[in-house]
């Protein structure tokens, strides 16, 4: 029988970023598949090692505008190692406290997403509403919206005022609030059930042989989230990984909607603890030697390796993003899925091409 | 003769305007369930009127020569359908035109207009046994396939057959191509087929396409309020209470799939008229 | 009627002369000028009949024989020839269906009445015999005379030995003899003769390749045939002993039987003949023998399926509707069309093969006439009479057209058409007008399809399933079409020569699909409702007929659509001026790789590739064996339960 | 005519594409059309069809394999047409001028009309681009109409 | 500061990939460093979220064996090393030939310094 061969992206209205699969289809169903990315490749890696390593840190916040955060924070976190940097209490807690708000406005940027992907315009419209007011938040507290640079070598730039932390918890009090309106049709409608349950399946097995991460790995049953380690302040604040063991899209998009629930209350509860103190210690000097750091940005686990010589040029600088390490599986989940399915498990992954390609 | 050639006129002047006003209240009611202010309710007028304007591309002739035959068979149901002719004349047109725009779609070798055209016909496949079985309804109801007769009718058709017009909702939702059944065209963007059919369509050709569909509304609507013909108005809000159901079910659901869009017509919708029609007949024959 | 017999006379032997001299003459344009001539003559032959109106005709003695003897005789000897074939082909069944029809013939012949049987009138000529003898020797015509070329080019494309070309001629224009001897035939024994012989010049036609595949597929048709002839045999028999030598006068048997329907043994007799038709149609679960008639040459098919054959099945079914109208009989007939309509259109869409499709979609609409006739009122009856015009033109046009495609790109896959509105806009034309024809409106079969719907508005479980196949067939076809107008932007038509055989046939039989769908009012009034007219008579008719003539009281007008369709056809020359429209390429997302073919897309690894299109075939739901299987069975319990209500 | 005119500032139908962006623009460009901005007050749609589209918005630099789709996507639109580069990075390649897989802005590979700045750009700035974008297509279709 | 690496040679390299495999551990990732004439390459793997670096040098032309036979994933991260550094790999699942990111025409290995004196001196100038 006839078969159907269409690329899909790298312009695809259901595709916020480029990203090119050529798509082979029997009626509907997809039977072949070959990926390409390259088309928000820059180069970033390179230019890193022509830069100062202070520099670096606003050339690393724009690996992703997303989740700037915590480029950021991961690259800091690698030099202040080197050099042999302690920080501050304070900062600890409001990285975790950025970091938190930064994650959920990404999985609220994401399941609007999501929902736009299988085509429930209200729905993305709803969680996009409710991000904006994180939205507020960050621009209230960092000066900007989407890319923060709240994050500097030796701890946080712009320090909290007492009046800011008030906004800061109303304004999660009230998130958390609307999501409690908003979540339970991403969860229980029956439309969405239909097209997201089952859909993408991706085992236990499979999220290890495809090298899975974050929030794919969650959903498929493996309790792995970097925050365990400890890393800023979350040793003191506690954590436990939320895990569903479906392994599809709705179990992913379950693992998302409690992650925002859980990064409303470490957000709200860093902020609570938050000890006195400054936000940032000087720095002076050079990094030397080699490290590399791991940290759970929103799509799951970074990994910096940073190698400095001691000048104030970086010898090497190695970023390995959560979407990098996703994209593989798109290659088990896609064949046997219906077209209609397409958007929805390439979206599963939450893509971050621009942190994927640098 | 005359008489007949009046009302087609009028049909054709007006039920643009018509439809293109429900068009942009649609949009802005949408909105408002959003939490957004939405477009003027003109904003579907300044549409077309700019697509006019704009430079025409089309892949060949036939792909223009089916899109006019979309709108031309439609008016022409629309014509027959305010004339009070057959009603599965009317349909069997409609699937003509619906026709048609798939031809349309397929005149271009572009996947996301093939796949469009595809899923349209899927949908033909879907909704037409439900819009033929409505006028074997109304021809068991009344003895007569015919519109005018409806209008003779003491009874409003709802009472009789309130199931036959949840089936019709269910067909409304697929012609007006609203969420879950936005399938062939993306009426709303963001979609796995880009914008299916229309996807190969632009300027003033496409402006033709969305003409067509404001004519299409009409009908549909009108076939929605051929269920109260005494008094006409109570007929007419019928329609507009379906069309406003109509937005809210979009803005409820989710998109579904072809396979989901067949069962769930070919079993529900299918099945609801069967069982309505069912009760008419043996209502008939233990009335006769 | 002196000019009458005579023109039934023609009508049958002219063929038989024809055919003798195409085998025995050996020469290309010797078979060019026969077929060409018969054409003609038996063209005006029909219209002649048409213009006489209705008679009887009783021929006289042959060489001092009684005419009765000498079709006995053949009739054996044509059974002798079968069992000989059977036997050498090693095929049971047929062997065993032949021989019961020869036990069956002796009980008639020696066995019942004997010579006491008394003479009826051999033919009789009435309103839907003119109908069937127009369509046989117009359209037939027109197949011979593309028959000619095609399988010269056949020939030249499967090289044999030594040509079979006059053997094919001789089959294809015989076959118009027997049709019309069938069509015409009042003596139900001359009529199963007749019928005899067409099922042997389907076999020999359908084997004509000689195959294995194409023997084996001629075995299946001739085998599923002989149960129908064994059923028509038996049906004869039963007549014959319970009702008497006047029954075998189809004119007698309809005229004793108009108003209540016929009862007990006669019922059961006229069950046998329906079974016979619905085999002859292909009707489920018979659809194999049909199918497998596809490996023929395609002049075959497009005889078998529009003026031949299986309208033999459908005539015999509605000429008989009368005799068991108001009989549960006529319910069954008409949910087993039904069924057999939604089924076939549902099988149509799984298949690629054009031929395939096309097959598919005659059983299809077989069914449809036969549910007409089954519903077996006035309005039904002429619905299936305008099906079977109209279907008859449609078809014939879109399988010629099929066939002529195939030999200028060389397959008749649907996949392979693709773009066919550039490379064969002629041909493409012609299909798009054929598939039209076939069920949108205005065209007369969509007039017939949808008096079928308003009739079977009577019998709700017949409408349920008419209404789902309805929509079920704008699918196959749609999908099918809409390969063909598949072109790249701003592609130009290829210039397409056409041979002249083809010109005149394709050409004919697209005037015909338009014109007499244009004209369908006059066609309806002077045809079809005379030939209903004949055996009903019940109140309201002529109102009925009048909707579908004129559409006055439907406010249905053929001719005001039909200007739409012009005027959109002269409007898009206005709105697309190929001087002022861009030509961009197609949108791949924006990954055009700047070639001329609009399709190339860059792909993984900076390579290119290629768009590729299909069809949806629903391969994994619509699995052709497993539905057959399923629907087959359907088919043998409506079958049987259409034998049961009879007994019952 | 006129009342084309009129309409064509009224209904902006954008085609919106990533470039070589952070993301930043882009999740500015989409939060434009969720309610607190709600760009369907000016009639703006995001049609994602460049055979639909008046207004190409392109965030982001531009590398050497999205130079062939800004390029092919461009071609696609209908007259008139214009071009918003949104961000910095789209104006001049921002901070990954000198990568070495980046061309630079868009202005690289098609005429751009609009400029908009910010790192990311305002969904403020990014309206108000759109907006001058409709004053620079009426100027075009002025400048046709007297051609 | 040295990131802990267990050395190994590029032949041994997929049997111990295979037994981190084989006792559930995650590939994370593969760094590619360039040392002089050498390319290092920093294997990195997750045991109970503890890394674990297998590290192997090689000469610039010699190809090293691919690890997608044990780790599907590792496809992407090493047409990544081949495309940017130049790096050979034997017996990649899918190879997109230095494709993936680039365009045909541009400059090969563009993350690779060395045998690129005069790219180098370029930026000194700038």
């Amino acid at each position: 029988m006839g078969r159907i061969t269409a690329p899909f992206g790298p312009q695809h209205p259901v595709l916020p970023e480029p990203l090119h699969l050529n798509i082979t289809y029997e009626d509907e169903k997809v039977v072949g598949l070959s990926p390409a990315i390259g088309y928000v490749h820059r180069g970033l890696e390179k230019t890193a090692e022509k830069k100062e390593y202070p520099e670096n840190v606003f050339l690393v916040e724009r690996v992703c505008g997303i989740c700037s955060f915590m480029h950021a924070m991961t690259y800091c976190m690698g030099i202040e190692e080197l050099m042999g940097i302690e920080i501050p209490p304070r900062a600890q807690y409001l990285r975790v406290f950025y970091s938190e708000i930064s994650r959920l406005h990404s999985h609220l940027l994401w399941l609007g997403l999501f929902a736009d992907a299988f085509g429930f315009e209200n729905l993305f419209m709803q969680y996009w509403a409710a991000r904006e007011k994180i939205l507020d938040l960050m621009e209230l507290t960092g000066g900007q919206r989407v890319i923060l640079s709240s994050c500097a070598i030796g701890g946080i730039r712009r320090d909290l005022n007492a009046e800011q932390i008030d906004t800061a918890q109303g304004v999660l009090m009230q998130t958390e609030e609307e999501l409690k309106r908003i979540n339970p049709v991403m969860l229980n409608a029956y439309t969405v059930k239909q097209r997201t349950v089952g859909k993408g399946m991706l085992s236990r097995e499979d999220a290890l042989l495809y090298g899975a991460v974050g929030p794919m790995l969650r959903a498929s049953g493996v309790a792995q989230d970097l925050r365990q380690t400890g890393y800023a302040a979350y040793r003191e604040l506690g954590f436990a990984p939320v895990v569903e063991t479906d392994g599809d899209s709705y179990a992913r998009a379950l693992v998302r909607v409690r992650e925002t629930c859980q990064s409303i209350e470490l957000a709200r509860k860093a902020l609570e603890r938050l000890p006195e103190g400054e936000a940032a210690v000087k720095v002076k000097g050079n990094p030397d030697g080699e490290t590399m750091q791991r940290v759970e940005q929103p799509r799951g686990e970074l990994l910096y390796y940073i190698k400095g010589n001691g000048s104030k040029n970086l010898e090497r600088l190695r970023i390995r993003t959560p979407t990098f390490a996703n994209i593989p599986s798109l290659l088990k989940m896609l064949p046997g899925c219906e077209m209609a399915d397409v958007p929805v498990i390439v979206l599963s992954i939450d893509p971050c091409i621009s942190c994927t390609e640098r | 003769m005359v008489k007949a050639l009046m009302v087609v006129l009028l049909v054709v002047i007006m039920a643009p305007l018509l439809g293109g006003l429900l068009t942009g209240i649609d949009r802005v009611l949408t909105a408002r369930m959003q939490g957004r202010v939405g477009p003027p309710v003109l904003q579907p007028f300044y549409d077309v009127l700019k697509l006019l304007g704009k430079e025409a591309l089309a892949a060949n002739r036939r792909q223009v020569a089916w899109a006019l035959g979309y709108l031309v068979l439609i008016i022409a149901s629309l014509a027959l359908f305010c004339l009070g002719g057959d009603l599965l004349i009317i349909v069997f047109t409609m699937a003509f035109a619906a026709g048609s725009f798939v031809l349309g779609g397929f005149s271009v070798r572009s996947p996301y207009s093939h796949i469009g055209s595809q899923r349209e016909l899927l949908q033909m496949l879907a909704y037409e046994p439900v819009l033929i079985l409505l006028a074997l309804g109304v021809y068991l109801q009344t003895g007569s396939f015919m519109v005018k007769d409806l209008f003779h009718q003491s009874q409003p058709l709802l009472a009789s057959m309130p199931l036959v017009f949840i089936a019709l909702l269910i067909v409304l939702t697929i012609k007006i191509r609203k969420s879950p059944f936005d399938l062939a065209t993306s009426h709303h963007g963001h979609q796995e087929l880009v914008k299916g059919i229309t996807t190969e369509y632009s300027g003033p050709y496409l402006a033709l396409i969305e003409v067509t569909h404001w004519y299409e509304l009409v009908l549909l609507l009108g076939l929605a309020a051929m269920f109260w013909t005494h008094p006409l108005g109570a007929g007419i809000l019928l329609a507009l209470a379906a069309f406003f159901i109509e937005m809210v079910i979009d803005n409820i659901c989710a998109r579904l799939t072809w396979n989901w869009m067949i069962k769930f017509t070919w079993t529900g919708g299918i099945i609801l008229c069967l069982i309505n029609l069912g009760v008419i007949w043996v209502l008939r024959a233990g009335g006769v | 009627m002196i000019t009458g017999k005579y023109l039934v006379a023609v009508s049958i032997w002219l063929p038989v002369a024809a055919a003798l001299l195409c085998w025995l003459g050996q020469s290309y344009s010797l078979r060019n000028i026969v077929s060409y001539l018969t054409g003609i003559i038996l063209a005006v032959c029909a219209l002649g009949l048409f213009l006489s109106g209705p008679f009887d005709y009783q021929p006289g003695e042959i060489w001092g024989l009684s005419w009765n003897t000498a079709i006995s005789a053949a009739d054996f000897a044509l059974l002798a020839l079968i069992l000989y074939i059977g036997w050498r082909q090693r095929h049971k069944l047929i062997i065993i269906l032949a021989a019961i029809q020869a036990l069956l013939l002796i009980c008639f012949d020696f066995g019942l009445g004997g010579s006491e049987i008394e003479p009826v009138p051999a033919f009789a000529v009435d309103h839907l015999a003119i109908i069937m003898a127009l369509i046989i020797n117009i359209v037939g015509s027109l197949i011979c005379i593309y028959g000619v070329k095609y399988i010269a080019e056949h020939e030249e494309q499967h090289p044999v030995a030594k040509s079979r070309q006059p053997r094919f001629m001789f089959w294809l224009i015989i076959f118009l003899g027997a049709m019309n001897g069938l069509v015409f035939a009042n003596n139900l024994y001359w009529m199963y003769f007749f019928w005899e012989v067409t099922t042997f010049c389907s076999f020999q036609l359908i084997g004509h390749d000689q195959s294995d595949e194409a023997i084996g597929n001629a075995c299946r048709a001739l085998w599923m045939n002989s149960l129908g002839g064994a059923a028509f045999a038996l049906g004869l028999v039963i007549l014959l002993r319970y009702g008497g030598g006047d029954y075998l006068s189809m004119q007698y048997l309809l005229s004793h039987h108009t108003a209540a329907g016929a009862t007990g043994a006669i019922l059961l007799a006229v069950s046998m003949l329906v079974l016979a038709g619905m085999t002859k149609s292909a009707q489920l679960p018979f659809q194999s023998w049909l199918l497998g008639a596809m490996v023929a040459p395609t002049p075959v098919s497009a005889l078998l399926h529009s003026s031949t054959m299986v309208k033999a099945g459908v005539y015999l079914i509605l000429r008989l509707a009368p005799v068991y109208a108001g009989t549960y009989l006529s319910s069954m007939t008409a949910i087993a069309g039904a069924f057999t309509f939604l089924a076939a259109s549902v099988l149509a869409i799984s298949q690629s093969n054009a031929k395939r499709v096309l097959a598919y979609s005659t059983v299809a609409n077989l069914g449809l006439i036969i549910a007409c006739a089954g519903i077996n009122t006035p309005t039904a009856i002429s619905a299936a009479i305008v099906l079977i015009i109209f279907h008859a033109v449609s078809k014939g046009l879109l399988f010629l057209c099929t066939g002529y495609v195939e030999h200028e790109i060389g397959s008749r896959d649907i996949e392979a058409m693709e773009g066919l509105a550039d490379r064969l806009p002629a041909a493409a034309t012609i299909f798009t007008i054929g598939i039209i024809s076939m069920f949108l409106p205005p065209f007369g079969m969509l007039v017939g399809k949808w008096a079928a719907i308003e009739s079977a508005a009577q019998l709700p479980l017949a409408a349920f399933l008419l209404v789902l196949a309805s929509a079920v067939t704008a699918l196959f076809w749609l999908k099918w079409l809409g390969r063909m107008l598949e072109g790249r932007p701003g592609a130009i038509a290829q210039r397409e020569i056409m041979d002249s055989h083809y010109i005149a046939s394709l050409g004919g039989l697209t005037a015909a699909a338009v014109l007499l769908s244009i004209f369908i009012g006059p066609v309806v009034n002077s045809m079809v409702t005379p030939a209903v007219t004949q055996y009903y008579f019940s109140p309201g008719l002529e109102a009925n007929l009048e909707t579908i003539a004129a559409g006055s009281g439907g406010l249905f007008s053929v001719w005001p659509l039909f200007i739409l369709l012009a005027l959109i056809a002269v409007a898009a020359g206005f709105l697309y001026q190929p001087r002022k429209v861009k030509n961009p390429p197609v949108y791949l997302c924006g990954e055009n790789a700047g070639l001329p073919e609009s399709t190339v897309f860059m792909t993984t690894g900076e390579n290119m590739g290629e768009v590729k299109l299909s069809n949806y075939y629903f391969t994994g739901f619509l699995n052709e064996a497993r539905w057959s299987r399923v629907v087959n069975r359907v088919g043998l319990i409506m079958i049987l339960l259409l034998l049961g209500v009879t007994l019952w | 005519m006129e009342l084309i005119n009129k309409s064509r500032v009224k209904s902006p139908w954008l085609l919106h594409y990533d470039g070589s962006s952070c993301n930043g623009c882009d999740i500015e460009v989409l939060a434009c059309l969720t309610p607190i901005y709600d760009v369907e007050r000016f009639g703006i749609i995001n049609t994602g069809n460049p055979k639909h589209a008046d207004i190409l918005l392109i965030t982001g630099g531009v590398n050497k394999k999205a130079a062939r789709v800004v390029k092919n996507l461009y071609e696609q639109m209908p007259e008139p047409k214009v071009v918003v580069a949104v961000g910095v990075c789209a104006c001049s390649g921002g901070v990954f001028h000198d990568c070495y897989n980046i061309l630079g802005g868009i202005d690289r590979v098609i005429p751009v009309d609009v400029y908009v700045p910010g790192c990311a750009a305002r969904p403020e700035a990014i309206i108000d681009g759109v907006v001058r974008a409709l004053q620079v297509l009426a100027a075009k279709t002025d400048k046709e109409a007297v051609v | 500061m040295k990131v802990d690496t267990i050395k190994t040679s590029p032949e041994a390299i997929v049997a111990s990939a295979q037994k981190y495999f084989d006792d559930g551990c995650r590939l994370v990732a593969a760094t590619c460093v360039e040392e002089g004439e050498e390319l290092r390459v920093i294997y990195s793997f997750d045991r109970e979220l503890s890394l674990e670096n297998l590290e192997i040098s090689t000469p610039r032309e010699k190809a090293i064996p691919s690890l997608t036979g044990v780790y599907a994933c590792a496809f992407l991260i090493e047409n990544e090393m081949k495309e940017l550094f130049g790096l050979e790999i034997d017996g990649l699942s899918l190879d997109l030939g230095g494709r993936m990111y680039l365009v045909d025409g541009a400059e090969p290995a563009p993350m690779a310094d060395h045998n690129k004196p005069k790219a180098k001196e370029d930026e000194k100038i700038g």
